[in-house]
């Protein structure tokens, strides 16, 4: 029986690849909003504790993760860096390989953990942790400023997906204490970006070298 | 009196500052800083109760730390008052807010006791550190701002990843205990081992990044030089105290769930690996700011270094930690006043210190000599004891290396300082020397001298309490 | 009483000793020499002329002399003339002697350099290096006859009483012993080998360059000093080869005269025969005689007879 | 013990107060040198009181919970409270004249403070009774030291000596630590009474690293070379205290160690015995060749040191092998050397450091006739020479003759172990020949001859203040050569505190020996007098006249055909060569029409350079090849973290 739960740690491991896969920086924004939505989604599935307050909580994170970052960084492309190529470290196909690997690493990774909740989703903890690994590669991988905050959210997005799945008791309000910080993180992020786009026109950290010793 | 005011008073201050002219600014961060350290006496007296108790709780190690911040920042706010008549900043009103916004993050992280406040306040700090680093807009500080927040952000993404593998080991340890660390340190016994090693694993490099542990360490030199000095000044001598609070309340919760062997290794090997890179930067250096930040990172080292080690040399950490935050301060605040007449970070541009700045000269020569560990400062006390435990426990090798990077590093402070303060040079200096603007660092070194010779007993008690887990029976 | 007397007899017979080198070596040239006397002559004319001394020089240039006469007299109330009581003597006076010869070596060399004239500061300079080599063998034997007598005193070593029957007790190494002291008073009394006292061409001088530039009394007291230091030397040897218990004062000191012509012909002897060392090669020769004593006591540690 | 604070006090006031009134150059000079006298004058009676009485002062008082300062004044650090005291007034009121700069007038109130701080710190050092107050007065010592090295420090060879001895006395503080530590661990405590309980290996392992920490500050062969660059450096004053004093306190500490230790193991006394061997015979070679007058000095004191280290070990295997006589005489001839060598080596560096300030030259090969010029300075400067090189009269002798003494009576009780009391007697024999040689060639040099350069030319007497320490010192020098037995008893006392004496045997030896010294001097002054009185009457009425020097005919001599100190040394060096090997730089006369050519000759000290090459270098270089780890790229610095991670997940 196809539970929405493990159709949606599918989407998520197929987002990873693909925006692992993919050259513009607009379609790697997508896949972080639809990420967000999932993300928020699924542990309210997963635990079953439906109630309002929570619902609303729910919607809430939802709208932030979801929707007013991805608008955020969408905003800072278009309007700050008018640049949409992205020049990676390492080749396209190189990076399809990556992804593939990190999927392979993360459900190598799950398989040695025993979890009760595992047994009924095998699949969300391959999920959580290839989206994880996916942030770490955009971190490492890509030359572009962007391409960083991106990797950071994807990051943050891994991590709350295995704090809020494998432990049963999330506090609403730590939650969004989390959230704010990242929202308030993306922001500055974005400040400092615009300075770097007027300061070196031009957001490739290969620029970003010269303080060494 | 609750014990949020500590929270909110800086918090509202600073967006305040945003809106007031300058001449009001000024006012409201020295007033601030009086307030918060008036009100953190008064925490160390009478230890209100919070109202959220269940995210913030005061510990002793907390409480220090929060002395040591608040006590800092009256200090940093009297010298900025000058600092800013004298500097070109463009905005003001940023250095404010944004000083004030620190402050309040860095409250919270010290009375913060549930693991997750803890790290929502950490992120939050580096967030409000950032804006100060990118003040001066110059290529150098935006590319210092950029590292600082995504090494910083991923670092403590980390962090909040291995908290979260402590909330796994509690629920599979099926114990029903809140998330805060007094609780996990009473009941660390019946947590399952493995993943709370992970988890502080993960917490270590996490915290550690923000703490400047070694290979984690590379953005602190760019940070902590590219920012304004006062701004610096607080970076480095209090944030990572605040980022080590964690750390030490982890390896607390590890010891108290007698892991204690596993993190003195992982301690001591972050301690000695932060030693040995700082003395490979400081001994060939062109910058005096970037020189001061590697002996922060040494400095940081040292410190963990003796948390491993436990026993008096754990005593002796939290000395040097209090010894530190004053001298390097001092430190940074003087290296503002170099930079301030001579323009120039680079060390061959500046010389005969003390010919042209012969108060600064003071401030500075003086701030080195304690920083290296000679005798009327602080530091010297805390060395010895660090020493003298590791000898007690009888790592010879690894407090041999330890002694060895010291050497190396305080010949090499040593000469860069000799060549600023004697070097002769013919330059006009710009600065005119007004009080306020060597008066600080003057206390912040008398108040070090001060401790090294005569602790008051009420401060020695919070300190024994402080590293009761993890002394193993050290009481003074 | 006696020891005055002896004292006496060695200080007058001293230049005529010096004199009786000087007749050998005419004799071996085939030469007729000078008369025997011929020392207490120049010391009777030295001290009748007046003096010139240089601009340059200070007190140290008059207060030498004084120094290095007055050195050589103390060392003689010390020796034990012929085996008999020395006027003074205390543990560890031997110590106290090499000393007392440094201190006078000490203000020659000062004024050798005083006169601030190239000559004088070549021969401080030669003079300086080989005494410090010389000592050596010097203590080397001390350390020998500490070994035998555990005493410290020159009276320990050759008085009358408890000499130390030096064949018996040291027996052949004495030849080393007596080689090496032999050898040493060569160096420090600056004859042949090491230095040559009658040249005047200040390549070759160590002494008498550093006394070049003194005239009239000054000259004669140095000159006295010089010989006295050389008839000490020559007496340590006398009491070396045979320790003088033939029973009666005035045999004792016969034998002692007779010995010390002997020595002073031997030198006469070996100033005729060897032409002067080379600068470089004196070192060799002064540790030549280290090496003696030092094989000499290495032997009589080893086999204690 | 309150009497000793209050003249710590006065001394801490003598220092503080010339930061008040910096303004009025010669008052304030004025004032500090008299709080300073006042307070070690004041210091001198409960130190007497304390020596004689043999009574032990005791004051303890901790800081906080964990650590104590504790002084404690038993035998041994009265007797070395008494040069501290005597050369500070000395030193002090010699400044008042040398330091003549007004315009420096805040630096030298600096100066004056850090002298003071000098003062009280090494007193403490001495009185120290648990490893915390050592380490801490020890760290205040090098510390206030160094800021007296860096005095003037507009000259480069100031501030690197000053930076050269910063990084010595780290390395001596750090191995001193060390060692406090393995104590530490042993002994539980910070104490001085229970470190004797340690095992036996380990107390000799302390032992060789603190030997090794405090020979660095005393200048030990290997670890000495930071004491030819910081005495050149420093003001003569201060150079006098540093040399007389401050390098005894690293031989306070090994004895003082050495009793705490209480291990009677030989190899102890024959590694004291070797370096002490190596140190003096190498130091006054390296002397030798010096051209610089302060650094020769300097070297000079390292071969002191030698001497002293000799009489330790002397004393040290008399310990060893339960002979008391020969402990005692070689400790007591050790402590004597000591004593003596403080006096005339501060009087040395006080005659040098009036050469300079009325010349400013230091290189004895550009001075020369200055006793016509400067008569005072000249007599004391011999007077002091005469000492150094232990001729009979004067102090020097007093010591050198009690370990030879020592060496002597050492052969007989060693039938198994001839070969160090041999090595006693013949290295002292071969360091008192060239200390001959060493100091016949400064005083020939620099005082007597013509002056070889215009400045050497105008030289005037130095200043009143400067005078009366070096008479002073002088006639001390005269006056412990003539009547030693005071000083001698005193020495034995002390000794008494290192090991077990017993009180019969010991007096009676040293008043014979006294008595000896005595009477040998007083017959020296007698002979004197009467040749003298001969000479005189030889004069009476004599024609003196004045001419130029002879020279073999040679008419017009100038100053520059005098023989130089290089050239005096050359023959000595060149024998002594492994040991100074001269770095020449002569560019060799070459092709039809050669150009001018020139000659450096240097003498290079073989510790330095090898430290330096084998030692220093490799560890810059190891630490260059880490420096990539900052390259700037920071992908690869969010790589290190997750390297971090990785490995560290290895290990759980």
């Amino acid at each position: 029986m196809i539970q929405p739960v493990n159709i949606m740690s599918l989407l998520l491991i197929l987002s990873v690849l693909f925006a692992v896969g993919s050259s513009g920086i607009i379609p790697i924004i997508k896949v972080v909003a639809l990420q967000g939505i999932i993300v928020t989604v699924l542990p309210l599935l997963l635990h079953q504790d439906l109630t309002t307050g929570s619902l609303i909580f729910g919607a809430v994170l939802m709208l932030i993760r979801g929707f007013i970052i991805p608008i955020l960084l969408y905003y800072s492309i278009t309007h700050v860096i008018h640049k949409n190529e992205l020049d990676p470290v390492c080749g396209y196909n190189a990076s399809i390989f990556a992804g593939l690997l990190i999927v392979i690493a993360s459900i190598y990774i799950s398989s040695k953990f025993s979890f009760p909740i595992i047994q009924q989703t095998p699949l969300i903890l391959p999920a959580a942790i290839s989206v994880l690994l996916g942030g770490i590669f955009f971190l490492i991988a890509r030359r572009k400023a962007v391409t960083m905050v991106v990797g950071y959210l994807m990051l943050e997005n891994g991590i709350y997906l295995i704090g809020a799945s494998l432990s049963k008791r999330a506090h609403q309000v730590v939650e969004f204490g989390i959230l704010l910080d990242v929202l308030i993180g993306v922001m500055i992020m974005g400040i400092v970006l615009f300075n770097i786009q007027r300061a070196f026109d031009d957001t490739d950290t290969a620029l970003l070298r010269k303080l060494k010793d | 009196m609750m014990l949020e005011y500590l929270l909110f008073v800086p918090l509202i201050a600073g967006i305040l500052a945003f809106i007031m002219p300058d001449k009001i600014n000024r006012l409201l961060l020295v007033s601030t800083g009086i307030w918060n350290l008036g009100f953190s006496f008064y925490i160390w007296f009478e230890r209100p109760e919070a109202i959220f108790n269940q995210y913030f709780k005061i510990s002793p190690e907390g409480l220090l730390v929060l002395l040591v911040i608040s006590f800092l920042f009256f200090i940093v706010s009297l010298y900025s008052i000058s600092y800013l008549e004298v500097t070109k900043l463009s905005n003001k009103s940023v250095y404010t807010g944004s000083m004030l916004f620190f402050l309040a993050t860095m409250s919270m992280a010290t009375i913060s006791d549930h693991i997750i406040v803890f790290w929502i306040a950490i992120e939050a700090t580096t967030l409000a550190s950032a804006p100060l680093i990118l003040l001066h807009k110059t290529k150098e500080s935006l590319e210092a701002t950029w590292k600082y927040v995504i090494i910083c952000s991923v670092g403590i993404a980390l962090a909040l990843l291995g908290s979260v593998l402590m909330t796994i080991s509690i629920d599979i340890a099926g114990v029903d205990v809140s998330l805060t660390f007094s609780a996990l340190t009473d009941s660390a016994g019946q947590l399952d081992k493995a993943w709370l090693k992970a988890g502080f694993i993960f917490v270590l490099v996490g915290y550690g990044t923000k703490m400047g542990l070694a290979p984690m360490h590379t953005w602190l030199p760019d940070a902590h030089s590219e920012a304004p000095s006062p701004a610096s000044a607080l970076l480095s001598g209090v944030l990572l105290n605040c980022a080590y609070l964690g750390i030490l309340k982890t390896s607390g919760i590890l010891f108290s769930a007698d892991l204690g062997v596993f993190t003195g290794n992982v301690l001591i090997a972050f301690g000695l690996m932060s030693v040995i890179a700082s003395a490979t930067f400081i001994l060939k250096q062109t910058d005096y700011k970037r020189l001061l930040a590697y002996s922060s990172i040494e400095n940081m080292g040292i410190i963990a270094f003796g948390t491993g080690i436990g026993g008096i040399a754990a005593y002796g950490a939290i000395l040097h930690l209090i010894h530190h935050s004053l001298i390097k301060s001092s430190l940074f605040l003087s290296s503002g006043n170099i930079l301030l007449g001579y323009g120039s970070k680079l060390i061959d541009k500046t010389g005969s210190l003390a010919k042209y700045l012969p108060k600064t000269f003071v401030c500075f020569f003086g701030g080195i000599i304690g920083l290296v560990g000679l005798p009327p400062f602080g530091i010297f006390i805390s060395k010895l004891l660090i020493i003298l435990g590791a000898f007690q426990q009888g790592r010879y090798i690894v407090v041999s290396i330890l002694l060895v990077c010291l050497l190396l590093i305080s010949a090499g402070l040593m000469r860069y300082v000799m060549k600023i303060s004697f070097n002769p040079i013919e330059t006009t200096i710009a600065l005119k020397e007004k009080p306020l603007l060597y008066l600080p660092q003057l206390t912040l070194l008398v108040v070090s001298v001060i401790l090294c010779f005569w602790i008051p007993d009420a401060l020695y008690q919070t300190i024994i309490q402080s590293i009761s887990s993890i002394s193993g029976g050290f009481n003074g | 009483m006696s020891s005055f007397i002896l004292l006496a007899i060695t200080i007058l017979l001293a230049p005529f000793y010096a004199a009786v080198i000087q007749k050998v070596k005419a004799f071996f040239g085939g030469k007729k020499g000078p008369p025997l006397l011929i020392n207490y002559f120049t010391l009777i004319k030295l001290f009748k002329k007046g003096s010139v001394y240089s601009e340059s020089t200070t007190f140290i240039f008059k207060l030498s002399p004084i120094i290095t006469i007055s050195v050589s007299l103390i060392v003689l109330l010390f020796l034990p003339i012929a085996g008999s009581q020395p006027i003074f003597s205390f543990q560890g006076d031997v110590i106290f002697l090499l000393y007392l010869f440094g201190l006078s070596r000490f203000f020659t060399i000062l004024a050798g350099l005083d006169t601030a004239s190239p000559f004088e500061g070549m021969g401080t300079a030669r003079e300086a290096f080989f005494s410090i080599l010389a000592e050596l063998t010097l203590f080397t034997i001390l350390i020998l006859f500490y070994l035998i007598s555990n005493k410290l005193s020159l009276f320990a070593y050759f008085g009358k009483g408890q000499s130390i029957a030096l064949w018996q007790t040291i027996g052949t190494p004495l030849i080393l012993v007596i080689l090496a002291l032999y050898i040493v008073t060569l160096t420090e009394n600056c004859r042949v080998p090491v230095d040559d006292p009658a040249t005047h061409l200040e390549l070759t001088m160590i002494h008498e360059v550093m006394i070049l530039d003194h005239s009239g009394p000054d000259l004669a007291l140095l000159e006295l000093g010089a010989q006295l230091k050389l008839i000490f030397y020559s007496s340590l040897i006398a009491c070396l080869i045979c320790p003088f218990h033939l029973g009666s004062l005035l045999a004792n000191t016969a034998a002692y005269l007779l010995i010390l012509l002997g020595i002073y012909g031997m030198i006469g002897i070996t100033e005729s025969v060897i032409a002067r060392y080379k600068m470089t090669k004196t070192p060799k020769f002064i540790l030549f005689s280290f090496a003696l004593a030092l094989f000499a006591t290495v032997v009589i540690l080893e086999f204690p007879s | 013990m309150n009497e000793l604070f209050l003249s710590l006090l006065l001394i801490l006031i003598g220092g503080l107060l010339p930061l008040l009134l910096s303004r009025r150059f010669n008052a304030m000079k004025m004032f500090s040198i008299l709080f300073i006298c006042a307070g070690c004058i004041l210091g001198l009676f409960p130190v007497a009181k304390g020596f004689f009485s043999g009574s032990k002062l005791t004051f303890e008082v901790d800081i906080y919970q964990y650590f104590s300062i504790s002084l404690q004044m038993d035998g041994l650090s009265a007797f070395f409270l008494f040069p501290i005291l005597l050369i500070t007034i000395l030193g002090a009121i010699y400044s008042f004249h040398y330091m003549n700069k007004p315009e420096k007038a805040f630096k030298t109130a600096v100066s004056y403070l850090f002298f003071s701080l000098l003062t009280i710190s090494m007193v403490c050092v001495v009185l120290a009774n648990n490893l915390f107050t050592f380490a801490l007065a020890w760290e205040i010592m090098s510390l206030s030291s160094f800021f007296l090295v860096i005095y003037d420090y507009e000259k480069e060879i100031v501030r690197k000596a000053g930076y050269y001895y910063f990084v010595f006395t780290q390395v001596g503080a750090l191995i001193i630590f060390a060692s406090f530590g393995i104590l530490f661990t042993f002994t539980g405590n910070l104490g001085f009474s229970s470190i004797h309980i340690i095992p036996e290996n380990i107390k000799l392992l302390v032992f060789i690293m603190l030997f090794i920490g405090f020979g660095s500050k005393a200048g030990i062969f290997p670890v000495h070379f930071w004491l030819p660059h910081a005495h050149p450096a420093a003001p003569s004053h201060v150079s006098a205290i540093m040399s007389g004093i401050m390098i005894k306190m690293g031989i306070y500490g090994i004895i003082r160690f050495y009793i705490l230790l209480g291990s009677s193991a030989i190899i102890i006394g024959q590694i004291v015995l070797a370096f002490g061997v190596i140190t003096g015979i190498y130091g006054i070679v390296q002397a030798l060749g010096q051209n610089n007058i302060k650094r020769l000095l300097a070297y000079s004191s390292v071969e002191n040191i030698g001497i002293i280290l000799i009489g330790l070990g002397t004393g040290m295997i008399g310990i060893s092998l339960k002979q008391p006589l020969l402990a005692a005489l070689g400790f007591s001839g050790a402590l004597l050397h000591l004593l003596n060598h403080s006096i005339f080596k501060t009087l040395l560096f006080m005659g040098a450091g009036a050469v300079i300030q009325k010349t400013g030259i230091e290189t004895i090969d550009q001075l020369g006739g200055l006793l016509k010029r400067m008569k005072v300075t000249g007599i004391t400067f011999l007077i002091g020479s005469l000492a150094i090189s232990g001729l009979p009269p004067f102090n020097g002798f007093v010591g050198e003759f009690l370990i030879y003494y020592a060496g002597f009576i050492g052969i007989s009780f060693m039938e198994q172990s001839f070969i160090p009391s041999y090595f006693i007697i013949l290295s002292l024999a071969l360091i008192g020949g060239l200390a001959l040689a060493c100091f016949t060639r400064v005083i020939g040099i620099v005082f007597l001859g013509e002056p070889r350069t215009k400045n050497a030319e105008i030289a005037k007497e130095g200043g009143k203040s400067m005078l009366i320490p070096m008479a002073i010192l002088s006639a001390a020098c005269l006056f412990i050569g003539v009547l030693p037995g005071l000083f001698i008893r005193m020495a034995v006392t002390a000794s008494k505190s290192i090991m077990v004496v017993p009180e019969d045997i010991m007096l009676s030896n040293v008043i014979k020996i006294s008595s000896n010294i005595t009477f040998a001097a007083l017959l020296l002054f007698g002979v004197v007098a009467l040749v003298f009185l001969l000479r005189t009457f030889a004069y009476k009425n004599k024609t003196i006249t004045k001419s130029s020097t002879w020279g073999c005919g040679f008419t017009k001599p100038t100053p520059r055909m005098q023989y130089t100190g290089v050239s005096f040394a050359a023959m000595i060096l060149d024998f002594f060569k492994p040991l100074a090997p001269a770095k020449i730089d002569h560019p060799v006369i070459s092709g039809h029409f050669p150009k001018p050519t020139y000659y450096h000759s240097k003498i290079t000290d073989i510790a330095e350079t090898n430290v330096l090459k084998r030692v220093v270098k490799p560890i810059l270089v190891v630490f260059d090849k880490l420096r990539w780890i900052q390259h700037g790229d920071i992908h690869l610095y969010i790589g290190y973290i997750l390297f971090a991670i990785i490995i560290l997940l290895l290990f759980i």
